[in-house]
């Protein structure tokens, strides 16, 4: 926002002195509310067509060339719906739940910078800021899940806000390993201490150990966020047919879905912005185009990160509450704490050659522990006889 | 930018208003959380980032869920309680030690020449790293203690859990 | 350490058990089929099923009419294997009137009850899947085999799933040799699917997690409640009629029968995937040695066809358990006096209460998808 | 210097790594005895590795101050107090850390031989290597309140590894004796302490801005003040801190646990009874010298000499009529510890220290002989049991002969020169002090060859249950009846290596070389005392003339079965008796101090009874009588009209009051509320 | 081979009557008949001695000619592998006696099918742990196998307790469902 | 920004003040925990007004009001802990009700 300001102060000398600022304050809203959305948009579509690709049929391309238009037309089918609201529902919490749904996830993406220096909001706590906003949503899943009275969607809520929570705890943990590297909150700092060398790749925290294990947490964690499949417990139509939105039709069905979708691209951003270096890339660096090179870096990851969202989706099928639960505690929360000690140990390790083995042997031993330990119980091999 | 000052704090009044007197639990809760998100406002514009953040995550993110965790372990699951009378007997003695304490606090203020006239401090935000390094240099004791207190509190809720979890096997 | 604290008044939070019915209208019942659940939190306490949505009088309405007449009504029984209820209905009554079926008639019975015993297994694990959340790709492929088989079946009797194709004393249209050749291919074809099925399932990590130990049926309980088909062979009883019976010419085929241990989910996934590979067994010998002549005794006559007085039973192993049929003709001969269908998965549903206790509710839904149910056939 | 410095800085890695390896083996579970053994074993050699790293790089050094290298550290700061720790590095620490860590090696190797068919294996190795991280963290401490931390830590590891063997109830009562009077003399050493830190104002020994304790001014400060019992304040706090010596060295009031540590497995002995611990309090009085040479004026550094001299020549009487092949040697230890603190009282630092590393090597030499004896002789620690093994026990027999003639002082041995750089510092100081050295280095050579003789020459005595056999065995089961066999190789390998070092260590200290060695490299400020050879050629007589008899008596009609009386026994009757219940000391104790404790008690208890008691119910007795009267003139008259009358009108009130307390929550808050306006109100007014 | 079996009965059972139906010459699956009393005990045998432990099928077959309501069981044995052994029990059709002792307690495969021979046939089984409808809902009072069932005219209509459905509930099938009594006086008074 | 201290402070007391009224008037035992929350946030709020006003460099204000905060939440958790403690046993949250600790 500020390098917005500086950019258009000059043209409007003239004019009076609140409107440059005006400005620079809507150009990042309407950034956020007219990119975003649109990404949404088209990531469901492509999501159909993705999990058609996996399904080896087509996605939607009855409307619009290749199915472009398809999620026009679901917009307005959603629109035009019967909006039914359960007779003893409470009518207040019912029709604020999918509102409180959306404002949280529209609020992530203040802290997502796109190129070098153009971020929304560049908040000194930025990663805190985008955390505290995240827990938000748990609301919304309740609210939800309560005011609609029916015991499968109560079920569904419960259900989502222990798995919220139980998820944050690592999710936190493993973004705090990436502060403690980056030594700052802000997003534009963490990118920036992305750039080691010349080269932007070679920066990048993914390729720590420290940090290919922190992007893995973040992105488990990013998935149970927001309820994306192995972990969409809250809405498994197997079993509670659609968990907290079971009742709702129309227009707040849809303001649901955006609210969970636009979550999950904001953490897709976020976890790009921490792990896969936000807008670094060969050629950001070129006068006048290289902004826009960065831009499209940015969101060539984004788009990656969705995919691979999609990818996962489309094949693996559904973990059971008390297992997902055990993951989480059991599993993510040790690996997270070990991984914050390996970075402080990384920082403080002169050459980094030697440190990189070292974390990498580090991680490595803990995981295999880890693993053997927690699924020691119940996995074994079968064997199967013939009758004679 | 008084106008920001005053739309906020409208809300925040609003928010606390809302939260004592409404029959409906849940709504009080949700328009305590209005309040709490006034008060976050508060901080970002009084310059205190790290706190608004912190307010919004501890409070809302967790005081919030906790409070509509306890409405619903205390009222059976599914239907509303039917209406209960709101106020105590005695409640005009609530009102009154309100209404004196708001009269007492306003007089103060006013009375107090120095309160009236301090400037608002300048634009820098405090950086939150300086706060990382007072939480571990001369504020090592409260942060110390602080742990223990979270701790405790910690293993209290496993106890009660674990009571929970052995009686029901 | 905890005792010395002061007891903390136990039952601090006493949860409420809930019942919740999962309902007729429930996108996992695989069908109108309601369970009376009672829940303490996740966990399954009290599970009751309720059927007779999709009741229709199927043996009332055979009563009413020759025995020809009802050979189309076993179709809608179990709508996924219509050709293994055709074959039962046509067992008992030729057991009853004592039919001799030609060679090639018996041959091509056998063909097409074993492709529709691999169509059947391969659309129960996709359902199983999707019951567990994986978005319905098992399913699709599944069912992209499924449509190659229908295929089959619609070019030999006319109908892809309702075929109606089988006779008293043999079947109603003969098997051409491009028919032949059709199957041949699918048959040479299955196994690869069936390898990147199981490469894509078997041990996937979170399907060994949530189906092992899940719904354990044990073997006694299993013969006791006469679970019949994978259910029970999931479970380690050594029961499958063709082995038994050696109805057909089954006897001629050599085949093994899978046998589980534990009789949880997982087996009962892992015994049908079994199963299919042994069909493709049958499959390749019923198709190599398919003798030519008549495929329908030529002195069965329909028109008026009569049934000595008496009464007996007739069953056949299909994909799903044994289905029999208990005929009683009285004098006149021309129409069932009695006529009784035992559906297999009615009764395997006889033990879901006992495999669900203790279970979340998760687990209930998988649980009953691997009991594979078809509620046309439950009601009747 | 700044590699010293360097060094100084990873002192605390020494103790570190056993105390590491402690951590890990605790956790281990039973079963893994060989990743104990190996864990401890690696650690120990870890440490030794360095501490030789550290000795060898405090060699090279000439000028008259001893070379000193120092680390301080700020522990725990709150406010602007701060508690601060320190690590040193000088020839003393060096010299002991070496010792410690190379002798505890060889310990732990012999140790892995001894406890091998012991089921609670790991644990006892974690112990060790506790203690080996203790000692090394005592020894390299330059701050008091670290090497009491340490100290307590010894203690408390001496008495786990004594009582090992737990159920057994001697054991048992072994491990509490010696931790309780090593309690005794650590309670001097803390008020010592205590008063180092209020009259200097810091813990720090050496600081290198020199304001360390035993630095120059701090000293100059403790000189100048008077104190109790005539002596200045470093005279009484020197004075403290040797009573913390004598507790934990086994000085001669408080020695009597030392013997009956011998409970504990052997190597236990060898490496805390023998290398360490005992020496850990000549050590700290060592650290502490320049308090002590500064108290010379005092009566206390007479009273140090007396103190070693008593008990050198005291348990050299008793050590001579033992059975117990352990026995003997505690004893031994007894004494030489005596001659380590006599040649300290004399003024020898470098004696003393000299003397205290020989006699670490070759008493745990004979430590861990005597238990390579007692494992092939299956458990048999009696010595008129055994006999002859020198046919059975070739290797053992040649390691304990040299640490034999090294501790009874054979020309050219370790102990020879050790104990002669002891008796020449004697001599200078106190001409009767040094007699009685000479008489009790005489006993020790005696003593010795008497345990020769009686081990290893004559026939295997060990066939036939004679009286009483001897101490139970530790739980193994079989014992006696079949022949002695020789120990595997993990045992006898670290007696021949220490048998080495006895030998050669002598050398170090030789007066005859160019200038004793290792005085130079110890205290090169002190001057030597000049060479005489009347003590030389004394000493040397009295050690042959003490080898002569022992092989007199013992030598020639050795003893043919275990019930045969020992021939000494013959000679000296009664006193021979007297000795071998080692002077009734622990019965005098027994009727001493502890019935007095036990009268002190029944005292209390009386006087508590009659005295509290009796008060009381005579109270109780006055009030009723009174009462009584009260009743029978005023109650039926004055108080049944009148008076209960108002009494409910009080309680009526009463209850009006008690309204006030409705239990309900809210008034409480409300009646707060309105007394905090009222205050706030009566605020602003008044001002 | 059934008259060995018979004879095997006979003695195991004291006092049970047996009878042997034949079927028809092709089947060759001649049934025993057994008396209502003795039938559990009868069973009981064949499970214990002769192995038969595996009931596959049970059914319901209406007689008004002989006016008897007989059910019939398929026994197997899984472990001799042996073919059925067709055991039958007949109880007189009138709804009050029309009581057969339930196999349940000893093959609980039967407890679905005994259910639905109660439903469809009206057979109360005694000993049955949970006797309730199974096909039809619970109001439902006929039972639609039975030869002389005679389907309500106004098929596709439910006797619903709202008024008008009521009144015409009375006129049409003279069906009155307990629950909706109370209505029926109701909807008179209005 | 020309916003003075005593807003600040007004605005706060405000927010006490009804807090102070809910937690005297109303019978549910939540609602009173609500509003000692009201009175926790008004004191914090006028912590970081004063800080922000009166020494902006010093850390202090926002240290204590981290402190606060943290304490507030956790006795917030003790405090809902004990209403369902006292639920159990009495069956009902009304203040009025819970009334044996008598005098």
């Amino acid at each position: 926002m500020e390098t917005i300001y500086q950019l258009i102060a000059g043209w409007f000398a003239g004019k009076p002195e609140w409107l440059p600022l005006a400005i620079a304050i809507a150009v990042p809203i309407l950034f956020i509310v007219g990119v975003y959305p649109a990404i949404f948009a088209y990531t469901t579509l492509v999501e159909r067509k993705a999990l058609g690709r996996v399904q080896n049929r087509y996605g939607p391309n009855r409307v619009g060339r290749w199915g472009i238009l398809q999620p026009l037309a679901d917009g307005l089918k959603l629109l035009t719906k019967e909006d039914i609201v359960p007779r003893d529902a409470d009518k207040f919490t019912h029709f604020l739940a999918p509102v409180i749904a959306v404002i949280p996830s529209v609020l992530l993406f203040a802290i997502v910078p796109i190129a070098p220096g153009l971020v929304p909001v560049n908040l000194n706590i930025g990663i805190l800021f985008a955390f505290a906003i995240s827990t938000a949503s748990v609301l919304a899943l309740f609210m939800g899940g309560w005011a609609s009275r029916n015991k499968f969607s109560l079920l569904g809520a419960m259900r989502a806000v222990a798995q919220v929570v139980s998820y944050e705890v690592p999710m936190v943990l493993a973004a705090v390993a990436v502060v403690m590297a980056a030594g700052s909150l802000s997003t534009l700092d963490i990118v920036k201490a992305q750039t080691r060398g010349g080269l932007e790749i070679a920066g990048w925290f993914v390729f720590q150990p420290w940090g290919f294990v922190g992007f893995v947490l973040f992105a488990i964690g990013a998935m149970a966020e927001s309820a994306r499949t192995p972990f969409d417990i809250p809405e498994a139509e197997s079993e509670i047919i659609a968990g907290y939105h079971t009742e709702y039709s129309g227009f707040k069905f849809a303001l649901f879905q955006l609210g969970e979708y636009l979550a999950a691209i904001a953490m897709a951003g976020i976890t790009v912005t921490m792990f896969l270096g936000g807008y670094l890339g060969p050629g950001i660096h070129i006068p006048y185009i290289g902004g826009f090179i960065a831009a499209f870096w940015f969101f060539l990851k984004l788009g990656c990160m969705i995919l691979l969202n999609i990818w996962i989706r489309g094949t693996w099928p559904r973990v059971r509450v008390d297992q997902l639960m055990g993951f989480a505690w059991k599993v993510l929360l040790p690996m997270s704490i070990l991984n914050i000690a390996v970075v402080g140990l990384w920082h403080f390790m002169g050459n980094k050659v030697l440190a990189w083995g070292v974390t990498a042997a580090i991680l490595g031993l803990a995981f295999v522990i880890l693993a053997k330990i927690s699924a020691a119980g119940n996995i074994e091999k079968r064997t199967y006889r013939y009758a004679n | 930018m008084d106008y920001a000052f005053w739309t906020i704090s409208g809300i925040t009044v609003l928010g606390a208003l809302l939260a004592v007197t409404l029959r409906n639990l849940v709504h009080c809760v949700l328009s305590l959380i209005l309040f709490f998100l006034g008060i976050a406002a508060h901080y970002f514009l009084l310059r205190a980032d790290f706190i608004g953040a912190v307010q919004i995550l501890i409070y809302i993110g967790a005081v919030a869920v906790l409070i509509l965790f306890a409405i619903m372990l205390t009222r059976n699951v599914t239907g509303e309680a039917g209406p209960q009378e709101v106020v105590g007997v005695k409640w005009w003695i609530g009102s009154l030690c309100a209404a004196l304490t708001a009269g007492l606090i306003s007089f103060a203020v006013r009375a107090d020449s120095v309160a009236e006239t301090l400037s608002p401090g300048p634009k820098a935000t405090v950086a939150v790293a300086d706060i990382g390094k007072g939480f571990v240099g001369n504020w090592i004791v409260p942060f110390e203690a602080m742990a223990v207190l979270l701790t405790a509190a910690l293993i209290g809720a496993v106890v009660i859990a674990l009571e929970e979890v052995r009686n029901r096997r | 350490m905890i005792q010395q604290i002061s007891p903390i008044p136990t039952g601090m939070i006493e949860t409420q058990t809930i019942e919740v019915s999962i309902g007729p209208q429930h996108p996992s019942t695989h069908g109108v089929f309601r369970m009376d659940a009672v829940l303490d939190g996740e966990t399954v306490v009290g599970l009751k099923p309720v059927m007779g949505y999709l009741h229709r009088n199927h043996e009332q309405l055979a009563e009413r009419m020759t025995w020809l007449a009802s050979i189309p009504y076993t179709d809608r029984l179990d709508y996924f294997n219509s050709m293994t209820n055709n074959w039962a209905l046509c067992l008992s009554v030729e057991k009853l009137a004592g039919i001799k079926v030609p060679e090639r008639a018996e041959y091509i019975r056998v063909i097409v009850s074993e492709l529709t015993r691999i169509l059947n297994h391969s659309c129960v694990i996709g359902f199983m899947l999707q019951d567990l959340g994986a978005w319905g790709t098992p399913l699709l492929y599944a069912f992209r085999e499924r449509e190659k088989i229908l295929d089959l079946f619609e070019s030999l009797s006319g109908a892809r799933m309702m075929c109606n194709y089988m006779r008293f004393g043999g079947v109603r249209v003969d098997m051409t040799d491009a028919m032949v050749a059709q199957a041949k291919d699918i048959v040479a074809k299955f196994p690869r699917f069936l390898d990147e099925f199981e490469q894509l399932l078997s041990n996937n990590e979170v399907l060994l997690a949530r189906c092992q130990k899940v719904g354990i049926l044990p073997k006694e309980l299993a013969i006791n409640a006469s679970i019949s088909g994978p259910m029970a062979r999931a479970s380690g009883v050594d029961y499958d009629i063709r082995k038994v019976d050696k109805y057909g010419v089954y006897g001629r085929f050599d085949f093994r029968v899978p046998l589980g241990e534990v009789g949880d989910v997982y087996d009962r996934y892992y015994i049908r995937v079994l199963e299919m590979r042994e069909s493709i067994k049958i499959l390749n010998q019923a198709l190599r040695d398919l003798p030519a002549g008549a495929f329908v005794a030529p002195e069965v006559k329909l028109r008026n066809f009569k049934i000595p007085p008496g009464d007996g039973y007739g069953r056949v192993e299909a994909p799903k358990g044994e289905l029999g049929f208990y005929l009683v003709s009285d004098e006149g001969g021309k129409m069932p006096y009695r006529y009784h269908c035992r559906p297999p998965s009615f009764i395997n549903l006889t033990t879901l209460e006992d495999m669900c206790l203790g279970h979340k509710v998760a687990d209930v839904v998988i649980i009953l998808g691997s009991v594979d149910i078809v509620l046309g056939e439950v009601d009747r | 210097m700044e590699h010293l410095d360097h060094l100084a800085k990873q002192q605390w890695l020494i103790p570190l790594l056993p105390l590491v390896a402690a951590g890990i083996q605790s956790l281990l579970p039973r079963g893994k005895r060989k990743l104990s053994a190996g864990i401890c074993l690696l650690a120990m050699g870890g440490a030794c590795a360095l501490a030789l790293r550290a000795f060898f790089a405090t060699l090279g050094h000439h000028g008259d101050e001893p070379v000193r290298a120092v680390w301080n550290f700020t522990w725990f700061a709150f406010g602007n107090t701060s508690l601060d720790m320190g690590f040193i590095l000088d020839p003393l620490t060096a010299g002991m850390a070496a010792m410690v860590s190379f002798v505890g090696f060889w310990i732990f190797v012999n140790a892995t031989g001894y406890m091998h068919d012991d089921e609670n294996f790991t644990r006892f190795f974690c112990f060790l290597s506790l203690f080996a991280a203790a000692m090394l963290g005592m020894v390299i401490s330059n701050n008091l309140l670290l090497m009491f931390m340490c100290w307590e830590l010894v203690g408390l590891c001496s008495y786990l590894l004594i009582g090992f063997w737990y159920f057994k109830p001697s054991a048992a009562a072994a491990m509490k004796k010696a931790f309780i009077t090593t309690r005794v003399g650590d309670v001097g050493f803390f008020i010592g302490i205590l008063l180092l830190y209020w009259k200097t104002g810091t813990l720090n020994l050496y600081t290198p801005d020199g304001t360390g304790a035993l630095q120059q001014e701090a000293i100059a400060k403790l000189i100048t003040e008077p104190y109790f019992w005539g002596l200045t304040v470093a005279g009484f706090i020197a004075l403290m801190l040797f009573i913390g010596a004598m507790g934990k060295s086994a000085q001669f009031p408080l020695h009597v646990w030392l013997p009956d540590a011998m409970e504990g497995p052997t190597p236990v002995s060898a490496l805390i009874h023998a290398a360490t611990m005992v020496a850990a309090g000549v050590f700290m009085v060592g650290r502490m010298f320049p308090v002590f040479t500064a108290s010379s004026a005092d009566w206390v550094m007479d009273f140090v000499m007396w103190v070693g001299c008593i008990t050198a020549v005291f348990s050299a009487t008793i050590a001579v009529a033992q059975f117990d092949i352990k026995r003997v040697l505690a004893y031994s230890t007894c004494s030489q510890l005596g001659f380590m603190v006599m040649a300290l009282g004399a003024g020898g630092l470098s004696a003393g220290q000299f003397h205290l590393l020989t006699h670490a090597f070759f008493k745990a030499l004979l430590f861990l002989g005597s238990g390579c004896v007692i494992i092939g002789t299956h458990h048999e620690q009696d010595m008129r049991k055994m006999g002859g093994l020198k046919k059975y026990m070739p290797i053992t027999f040649w390691c304990y002969f040299i640490g034999y003639l090294a501790l009874s002082g054979f020309p050219l041995t370790a102990g020879f020169f050790s104990k002669d750089e002891v008796l020449l510092q004697t001599f200078y100081k106190n001409k009767l002090v040094w007699g009685l050295a000479t008489f009790a280095a005489f006993l020790t050579a005696f003593y010795m060859t008497r345990q020769m003789y009686m081990v290893f020459a004559g026939m295997w005595r060990g066939g036939d249950h004679g009286r009483g056999h001897g101490h139970d065995d530790h739980g193994h089961g079989h014992h006696g009846g079949h022949e002695p066999h020789e120990v595997p190789w993990n045992m006898w390998l670290p007696i021949a290596v220490l048998s080495v070092f006895a030998l050669l260590m002598g050398w170090l200290g030789t007066p005859w070389l160019k200038g004793n060695l290792f005085h130079h490299y110890v205290a090169p400020h002190e001057e030597a005392p000049h060479h005489s050879n009347l003590v030389l050629w004394l000493s040397i007589g009295v050690g042959l003339i003490g080898i002569f008899l022992g092989w007199l008596i013992y030598g020639r009609n050795t003893m043919v079965r275990a019930t045969d009386a020992d021939p000494l026994q013959a000679k000296l009757g009664g006193l021979f008796t007297a000795l071998n219940r080692k002077w009734y000391v622990d019965e005098i104790y027994e009727a001493t101090i502890i019935r007095l404790t036990m009268a002190c008690g029944t005292l209390f208890r009386v006087f508590d009874k009659l005295v509290i008691d009796g008060v009381l119910h005579a109270i109780a007795g006055l009030t009723k009588a009174l009462s009584q009267v009260c009743r029978w003139i005023g109650d039926e008259l004055l108080i049944n009209g009148g008076f209960d009358a108002s009494c409910e009108g009080v309680r009526g009130s009463g209850s009006l009051l008690s309204k006030l307390q409705s239990g309900k929550v809210q008034n409480y808050f409300a009646f707060l509320s309105v007394g905090t306006i009222i205050l706030v109100v009566v605020y602003f007014f008044k001002q | 081979m059934i008259e060995q079996l018979r004879e095997t009965i006979a003695q195991a059972v004291p006092g049970v009557t047996l009878e042997i139906i034949q079927s028809t010459p092709a089947a060759q699956q001649p049934a025993l008949l057994v008396d209502r009393d003795h039938a559990f005990a009868t069973a009981k045998f064949l499970k214990e001695n002769q192995q038969l432990d595996f009931c596959s099928c049970v059914t319901g077959v209406d007689y008004p000619k002989l006016g008897q309501i007989e059910v019939v069981y398929h026994l197997y044995s899984v472990a001799k592998k042996t073919g059925p052994v067709v055991l039958k029990v007949r109880a007189p059709r009138e709804l009050e006696q029309c009581r057969v002792p339930s196999l349940t307690p000893l093959w609980r495969g039967c407890e679905f099918q005994e259910r639905e021979a109660y439903d469809l046939f009206g057979v109360k089984f005694d000993g049955h742990p949970d006797l309730r409808r199974i096909l039809m809902w619970d109001e439902f009072t006929d039972h639609p196998m039975r030869k002389d069932y005679v389907p309500p005219k106004d098929y596709e209509w439910e006797p619903t307790p709202h008024d008008d459905t009521l009144t015409r509930a009375v006129e049409v099938a003279g069906i009155i469902p307990p629950s909706a009594r109370e209505e029926l006086e109701k909807a008179k008074k209005k | 920004m020309t916003i003075p201290l005593g807003h600040y402070l007004i605005l706060a007391g405000i927010i006490f003040a009804i807090g102070l009224a809910g937690a005297l008037t109303r019978k549910n035992a939540i609602i009173v925990l609500i509003a000692i929350e009201l009175m926790f946030n008004a004191a914090i709020l006028n912590l970081i007004a004063f800080w922000h006003y009166k020494q902006f460099a010093a850390l202090t204000g926002q240290m204590f009001a981290i402190f606060a905060i943290s304490i507030a939440a956790a006795e917030s958790a003790i405090g809902l802990a004990l209403v369902i403690a006292i639920y159990r046993h009495y069956k009902s949250v009304d203040v009025d009700d819970i009334k044996s600790l008598k005098g």
